[in-house]
Order: C-alpha cells, then structure tokens, then sequence
C-alpha cells in the first residue's frame, strides 16, 4: 500500500484499529451512549466517567466498524479525556472542520490543539468515510450530554 | 459454472467504445468493477442522446410537426426493440417508466389493488430493496400478506421453501429476482413460473441484473411479468422497462395520471388510453429511451449470447484468483452465476477495502447493496463487491487480486 | 402586457447555442414555435450530459469509490441549484422526479393519503390534464371530493369563484397552474395562496409553464408545493422537480419503494430515510438531473428577468400581427400573460393550419393541448398553438404571420 | 402555398373539403354509424342505402373535421357507391395500404382502382393526419356492418 495508502491510512491509524488503547467499558459510568450507521451495520458504545471537577476523566469505546471507526474511537477517547465540556465541544468543532475542509481550513492553532487527531487530515477527500471517523463522536457527544454532534 | 457450448469471445475491442474507461482516478488507471450498480456507456449511446437533441427533437405523440412525428418515431421504435429484446409477442406489452424501482412500484400499485386481502405476495430472502419495500408498502396499505422463500447456504433460492409458501393457494403473485446483485445467482426462472402458476399464481421476474448479461425470452420463461432499468444495460439513467403479458395489463387500472395516458377527460370522468400509453403519464423520457434503444442496438450486435460467455469465464477466473487470497471468503456458490462476486477478508471491514481499492483506482463497492434481508440471512453487515461487465479484463482481475493481497497484508 | 420596467434585452445572440435551430424541416428553415411543449437544448445541457457520460460516471449515494462519489457531488450539487433557482429556504426541500406529472402524482399520492373524506381538492378549469387526472383518481380511490374554480371570458381564473369553492373551509388543497399552458395567463400566485391560506388550505402551483418563463420565488409567493419540468427548461427530458415546505414533505409518508429512500429494510418493517431522499426510490435520473443542473446555470447566467422581457415583447408583437389576419382570433386575453398564444382562424381546421404550417417549416401545435376541460370552456375542440422561448426572434413571428395569411386564403 | 402545399392538400381535397358533394343524411337509410376522434374532437357520421343487389346504392356523410377528413369522406362516399360489400372491402385495403406506404406500394392495379382517392398519395409522410382521412372510413365499415375499420 506504501505511498498512496500513507496519506488516509496513516500509520497510527492502522495502529490503533487494530490495537485500541481505550477499548472496553468505565465502570459505574457517569454516561453511556450508541452510535450506529444503519447502512453499513457500524455501531459504536461509548461510556465515560467524570472526575470532581466534572472534567471526562476516562472515556471507554466499544466499537464494531471499520478501521476508520475504530481508530477514530480510540483517538478520541485518548483527546478527550481530561477535556471539560466546554473543551470537548471545541475539540469536536475542530475536528469536524479538519474532516469537512482538511489541514489547509485550519489555523496554526487548530492543527496543534488537534493533536493526536491530525492522523485523519486526508479524510475530507473520501467524503463518504466521513461518517465513520464522527460516529464515535456523536456518541461521545450524546454520552456526555452536551446536546451536539450529529 | 455452467458448462457453455460457446467458445469465449474476444470482447475487448469494445472497450474502445467506453470513453470512461481510458479515465485516471487517483493518478491510477480506472479499473471499474461497480458495473452490477450502473454500467458505464459506449459512444453509440453517448450519441444517439447527443443526436437527438442536436438534430432531431420535440415533444412526442400529440405533434403534427416533422420534428415531433421523427422524434415519436424514434421514440416508438425502442418499444420495438425492447420487445425483440426480451421476445415479447407484442410491443404494446412493453410499458416504459423510470428505472426498474417505478416498473415494480408501478405493478405493485396497480396490479396490487387488483390482490384481495387475505392473498399473499411472495418474495425470496435475496431480493434488493426495490423487490421489497413496494411489497411492504402495499401489504401496509391493502391487508395482502408478504412472504419470503429462503435462500439457501448456496445462495440459492430454496425451491422446497417457495413450495411450501405457495401450498395454500392464496399466493396471487410470485415476485424474485432473476439473478442476485449481491451473490450473482442466476435463478432458474422457468421452473419458477412452473411451480408458481401450478400454484394459481402469476410470476414477476426483476431482471435488473439478468437482463444485462444473458439473453431473455420472456415466452420461454412463461413470465407474468419483467422488468429491467437502462442504466444497467449500458444504456442512460431515467429510464426503466415493464413488460407483462397484455391482457394482464389491459386488465390494470392505471397508475399515475396525466397527459398522453388519457382517451378524453372531462371534470367528471376520464377515459384512459389503449395499452401500453395508459401506463406512461406524462412527457416520457424521450431521450432516455432513444438512448436506451442505441444500447440494446448496441448489445445485440455483439450478442447477449458472447457477453454471457465472456462473462462467466471472467467469473470463473476472478473466483480462482480471488479465493487464492488468505482470509478471503465469496459470499455464496451458486451453480449458476453471473458476473457479481460479493466477498470478505477476515479482519478487514468492507468499507476499507473499497477505499483502499479505490486509492489504487480500482472502484468496487461496499455495503449492503440494498439487500439488508440477504445480508443478515448470511450473518453478514457488508461485503465488498466486484460486478463485471462486457468490458471487463482479465487484466483487471489481475489488478485486483494482487491489489486485494496488498490490502489484506496491510490491515490485517 | 405588463409594463415592464425592464429594456427589452437582445437574445439573438443566444440562438447560436442550439443546435438544432439551424436544421431545415421539409426543405425550409426550421422555425420552432413548439417550446412550451418541451424547449429544445443549448449545447451547454448536451455537453453536461455527455462529459458525465464520457468523463464521470457511477452510480450515486452508496458508492465509497471517487467515481461515485464525485457523480454523487454532481447530482447533489443539483440539488442547491435548483434551491437557489426558486429560492427554496433549505436545499432538503427539494425532490427529484421524473416530470411535473410524476411531482403532481407524487402529491396525489402521498400528501393527498393525508386528506380525509369530507375533504376537497380545488384546481381550475385552464389546468393541463397532468394537475386533473392524479386528483380525479384520488377522489376515485379515497372519497376526497374534486371542485372545480371557474375561468373567465378573458382567460384567468375566476377569484370568486376560487372564494365560493374555499367559503366552507373542508378543501384541503388548492393546486393551480401558474401558466396556462394554453392561453398563456399567468396566474395571481400570491394572492391565489393568500386566499387558500385564509380558507385554512394549502396551495400547490403547477410552474411548469411558468418556471420557464420567469423568476419564481416559492417564499414570496407563499407557496406549500411547486413543480416544474426539466425538459421545458431547456434541461433533459426524464428530469422534474418537486418542492414542497420541509414540514410538509416531512409529515407525508413516501410514495415509491426502493433502494436509496429507506434507512433500513427488515420484512417486517422498513426505516424510511430523511427528506428529501424519503421521496426519491431507486437508482435516480442522475445523467439528466445533470443535464437540468446545466439548464438552470444557463438560464441563470442570461438572466429569467431578461428572458421574461424578451418573451414579453415578443408576444406583444405577435398577438399585434396575428390579430391583423382576418378571421384570426386569439383564445382569452388575460392581462398577465406569458409566451403562449392560441388560435383559431375562422372557417380553418386547426389540424389543417398545423399542417401547412409544417410545409413550411414551421412547428406549431393543434389539438386540445392536454386541457380538454379548458377547451370546452371556451366551445373549442382545437386550436393551433405557438409558443416561444428565449431564441424565438421577431423574425420568426413575421415569418409565422406572413405563412398563416397564405395558408387562411389556401383553405378558406 | 402552391409547390409545397400541392402534395398533400391537392385542388380536389381543398375542393372537397370547401364544397363536399356527398354531404348530408339518406333518408330511411339501412346503416348509419359514427366515427370519432376524442384528440381533436372531429366526428362523422355515415348513413347509407343499400340497391335491390345489396349493393351500396346512396351514402352521405356529415363530417366536423379537418379538411383531410371532409375531403375523405366526401371521395369515401363517391368512390364506394356502386361496390358489393367484397368490393367495399378491396377499396379500403388499398386505401389502407395508400395511407401507408404512399405510391409506391401499389401495383399498376392499385392505383387505377384507387381512382379520385389518389388524391391522399402524399399523406403516408404525415403519419399523424392519417386517422384524419381513415375516420370517415371506420365509420362506413361500421355502417355497412364489414366488421373491419380501425
Ligand atoms: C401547465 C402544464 N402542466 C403540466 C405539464 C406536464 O409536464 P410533463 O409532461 O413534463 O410531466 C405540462 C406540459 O406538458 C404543462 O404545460
Ligand atoms: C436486482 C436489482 N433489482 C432492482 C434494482 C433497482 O434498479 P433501479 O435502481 O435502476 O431502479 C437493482 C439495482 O439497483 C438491482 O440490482
């Protein structure tokens, strides 16, 4: 796959979609919520507890999808965690515009808060695996109950 | 594989005819193995629409000017066409609608308010959405039952199964593919209409994929009746074809209400037109169906009879090579298949496949291919598929065994 | 006429656009005055469809791989032109048919399963037979009953009578053209919905004259369902449009079944999908939805208020020269008008002027033109008609004017 | 209109079609039936007198229609007088086969049986206006009780 797969399957994607780090279920959870993609049978669960502070003090996924799904899952719960809701939500409107528009529609500042989560950089030219990298997420949204995501 | 009489014939000159095939996605040479979800098209259609429009159009049927007979006359010819395509005994059997979608909601609607509550539909376990829902629809609306035969592990449908649910009589309508899009099963049509007429049913074939890569006749099948979509056939989108035999369609109420389906009309009462114009409300898709004509012009010079032979072996050669792939699994064996092979690999997602495929320029797709019920019979969410057409290569199935290899290697 | 505050703009220059204005009929120039039955094509919607065809093909919606998904952006894409062409508020309120009649069956169907026995449909008495028959079958099916607004001597409808027919509050839908299709009468859009509105109905407008012929604006006029058809737009045949209030199109239960409008199938219940794909089943008209995509640039760029313009002084010119034939008399005389004349001329059959007309290379239409309840209204059975688009010249109007006298002394 | 007009519409249909010579109803007729056009609203109505031979002795027509139609029906009416039903019969395939295939799908024969119904030599290239001149025939079929007609 060498060279043409590199830009959308980057090497940390591949990583964690075949090992995630933060598969699993939190126990006693502080939220829980499923995301699934009718069309392709994708469903992700999220569950996350949250510390004194009400911070996302750990995010947990089980995820059956593809590759795509699974590492966005787990790059997710790594980003997130730590992150209150205010945070949560900008990280998410960051991601969102990196998929819609790619690095060139970011700030320098976007590119560096994002992270980790700059490995899907090249989604937004594959506009119909979009919906696998932010199905996580509105699980996560909808887990942790700010009302967004889509 | 069927063993064929026919030598395998060259078809590849006719790929010359495809414009888009001499095309480059991502930087890749296209290699398009989507042709079970829409064919490309050659020149002689491109034209024919292109023709149509630069020399000779207007509205049909209710002009006396030069330019609307020509155009009614080319636009009357298809029917003629589309009737020796499928040896119907008369064209005023051939109704032309959409796509295949509309043909069977189309005899859904109309002969379906013919059904009585208490009569059942029946349908197999491998039908695409479009066999299905305008069942679900009808059954919801009028109090019909809707019942399924099952499919066999072969991916065949289950004869036994289809006997069964016919045994009480109350069948009115047999409606199944005549071949899949997802396992590539060629049914065996005329035993089907044997067994479900014995039974007082009528029979409906969709022949959306069957019509594409073999020849039909209809009266040998002894089918109720068939339809077929264009843009399968390698011909335009916006176009679809319902034939039925024609006292079943005279004995039709219409369906949608318009223009050029209509006798007289007054506030009070309409009088519809002779068979097949009481189907076709409206302005027809005119070009469409002059450019669905140029196709079957086009497949019928070189043979329905060639392209199955050039297809079956394709498929024989692609399920050697693809099966030779570790943790490759087809979904299906049918005795009899046409050219769609829908696959796994253990521990790969469909979805990244196809996309892998596709950043090496090979397009197949993923997913459920609109056959939710199928899918889940086998256990399955999605699969990719590769489907092949008059101008698929040898070659190509090289690419995408050896591609399909990187894949695996790289995921798993 | 209107005043118009516009200058008339020059066209002429456009005609150079369409090819088929240069064929000669019969040995003659082609004179085209048949466009209101369907427009002939700009070279612009024949060479969208071809590059598609050549350069960029697949089937939409399911497909991961790059052909599908940038045919995909193309068909969507379609979607927010023909939002901003009748500044719709949201691109989901737009639904790809097949034609206006399939838009107005569409409706029949689906919005018209909300209607309750009891309740009434209201059209007028100048509607094509496409806005009659879909309403004549559901009273026929459902006990829904059909009211008819009366149209007066001059040709436009009757607002006291559309008052009488609304005072006791059971229509549920009032569904008018918005042109006549036969005496040209632009209808009171506004005020029509105003009306409905007021009489606690909604209100549907067949644009498929007017969309045409001048800027329509769905929010301005208030509308709750409008349709227009690609192949008068100068667009493909095949292609129509539905817009309808996203409330509503939400409240209504889809029409056709298929693949592409379902969230998910099980035989026992299937999840439909959001509007707007809730209403489009099966493989859709991509090629000629690109095609209309192409129209509507077209249009756009020379501007649908410069073509009203045009229009507008040439059927001022025409009526003044047609009117100066003796015997010649032009049916109703409504103040807003739009290209559009029907006429008669005393002592001539109008299937006789049609043809010596195409003699001479000139394209009009003769009968009833799809609106026989009009034409005995007026205590016609047919007149010839000629109708204009944005190449018509006042060339071709003298050329029209000078033949018709000829052929009045020939047969009279 | 001369050069062009000279094909289709002939001196002897205008003529017709201005002046029908056959026009009218025969009193105490032996059959009478009515042809009609739902598209452009044209109508005729045929009454006829059969000879002591049975042969057709009086036929009259009165036709709403286009020129094509009056004329049809007024040379309908003069050229099938005098003919035995077999005869009726013979004249309306080869007016059948004139409307089709114009001219020159006739043998020598043809055209001479034809006589005035020549006339319509040039309406096969208008393949719309054929009911036109075929109308007034259906309804002579129907009122001489033939079985045939469109
Ligand atoms: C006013 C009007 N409504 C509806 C239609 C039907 O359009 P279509 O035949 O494209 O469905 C037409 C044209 O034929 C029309 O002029
Ligand atoms: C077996 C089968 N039936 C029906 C259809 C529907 O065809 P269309 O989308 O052209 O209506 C398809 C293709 O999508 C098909 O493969």
């Amino acid at each position: 796959m060498s060279e043409t797969a590199e830009n959308l399957y980057r090497a940390l994607v591949v990583e964690r979609a075949r090992r995630p780090l933060h598969a699993g279920e939190v126990e006693a959870a502080d939220g829980a919520a499923d995301g699934s993609n009718p069309l392709c049978g994708d469903r992700v669960h999220v569950t996350l507890r949250r510390g004194d502070d009400s911070r996302l003090a750990e995010i947990r996924h089980a995820t059956r999808g593809c590759a795509i799904c699974i590492a966005s899952a787990d790059l997710m719960a790594e980003s997130a965690t730590g992150l209150d809701d205010a945070g949560l939500s900008a990280l998410w409107h960051r991601f969102e515009a990196l998929l819609r528009d790619g690095e060139a529609g970011l700030g320098r500042e976007d590119g560096a808060a994002l992270g980790l989560l700059n490995a899907f950089a090249d989604l937004h030219e594959y506009r119909s695996r979009r919906k696998c990298a932010t199905l996580p997420w509105s699980a996560l949204l909808a887990a942790a109950g700010t009302g967004e995501g889509s | 594989m069927n063993a064929l009489t026919m030598p395998v014939p060259d078809l590849s000159a006719y790929r010359a005819d495809f414009p888009i095939l001499s095309e480059t996605v991502r930087g890749k040479a296209l290699v398009f193995l989507d042709s079970a979800a829409s064919a490309q098209k050659p020149n002689q259609v491109i034209d024919a629409m292109t023709h149509a429009m630069r020399h000779q159009y207007a509205n049909v049927h209710r002009g006396l000017h030069w330019m609307s007979e020509r155009t009614s006359d080319a636009y009357e010819g298809v029917r003629d066409k589309v009737a020796a395509l499928l040896n119907a005994s008369s064209r005023d059997e051939i109704v032309f609608t959409g796509s295949s979608t509309n043909a069977i909601n189309l005899v859904a609607h109309s002969y379906g308010s013919l059904l009585r509550p208490g009569q059942a539909v029946l349908v197999s376990e491998m039908e695409h959405h479009a066999n299905i829902v305008p069942w679900q629809m009808l059954r919801d609306r009028s109090g019909i039952a809707l019942r399924v035969a099952k499919v066999t592990d072969a991916g065949e449908i289950d004869l036994d199964s289809l006997r069964a649910e016919l045994a009480d009589g109350k069948v009115g309508l047999v409606s199944v593919t005549h071949m899949s899009n997802v396992l590539g099963t060629i049914t065996p049509a005329a035993e089907i209409a044997a067994i479900a007429h014995a039974a007082g049913a009528k029979v409906m074939f969709d022949g959306s994929q069957a019509a594409v890569h073999q020849p039909v006749d209809v009266q040998a099948l002894d089918a109720d009746f068939y339809v077929f979509t264009g843009h399968k056939l390698y011909g335009p989108t916006g176009i679809g074809v319902l034939w039925a035999r024609r006292a079943i369609l005279e004995a039709m109420p219409p369906f949608l209400g318009g223009g050029d389906m209509i006798g007289s009309v007054s506030f009070e009462r309409s009088l519809w037109a002779e068979v097949p114009h009481k189907f076709e409300a409206g302005t027809p898709a005119i070009i469409e169906t002059i450019g669905l004509g140029a196709a079957i012009d086009y497949v019928s010079a070189i043979g329905l009879d060639a392209i199955r032979a050039h297809e079956s072996d394709l498929t024989g050669y692609a399920l050697e090579r693809l099966q030779a792939i570790e943790g490759l699994t087809v979904m299906g064996h049918a005795r009899a298949r046409g050219g769609v092979i829908s696959f796994s690999i253990a521990g790969a997602h469909a979805h990244d496949i196809a996309t892998l495929l596709d950043q090496n320029g090979i397009a197949v797709r993923a997913g459920a291919h609109c056959a939710e019920p199928l899918m889940k019979r086998f256990g399955l969410t999605s699969t990719a598929r590769a489907s092949f057409a008059l101008y698929t290569t040898r070659t190509e199935i090289d690419v995408l065994a050896e591609t399909l290899d990187r894949v695996r290697s790289f995921l798993v």
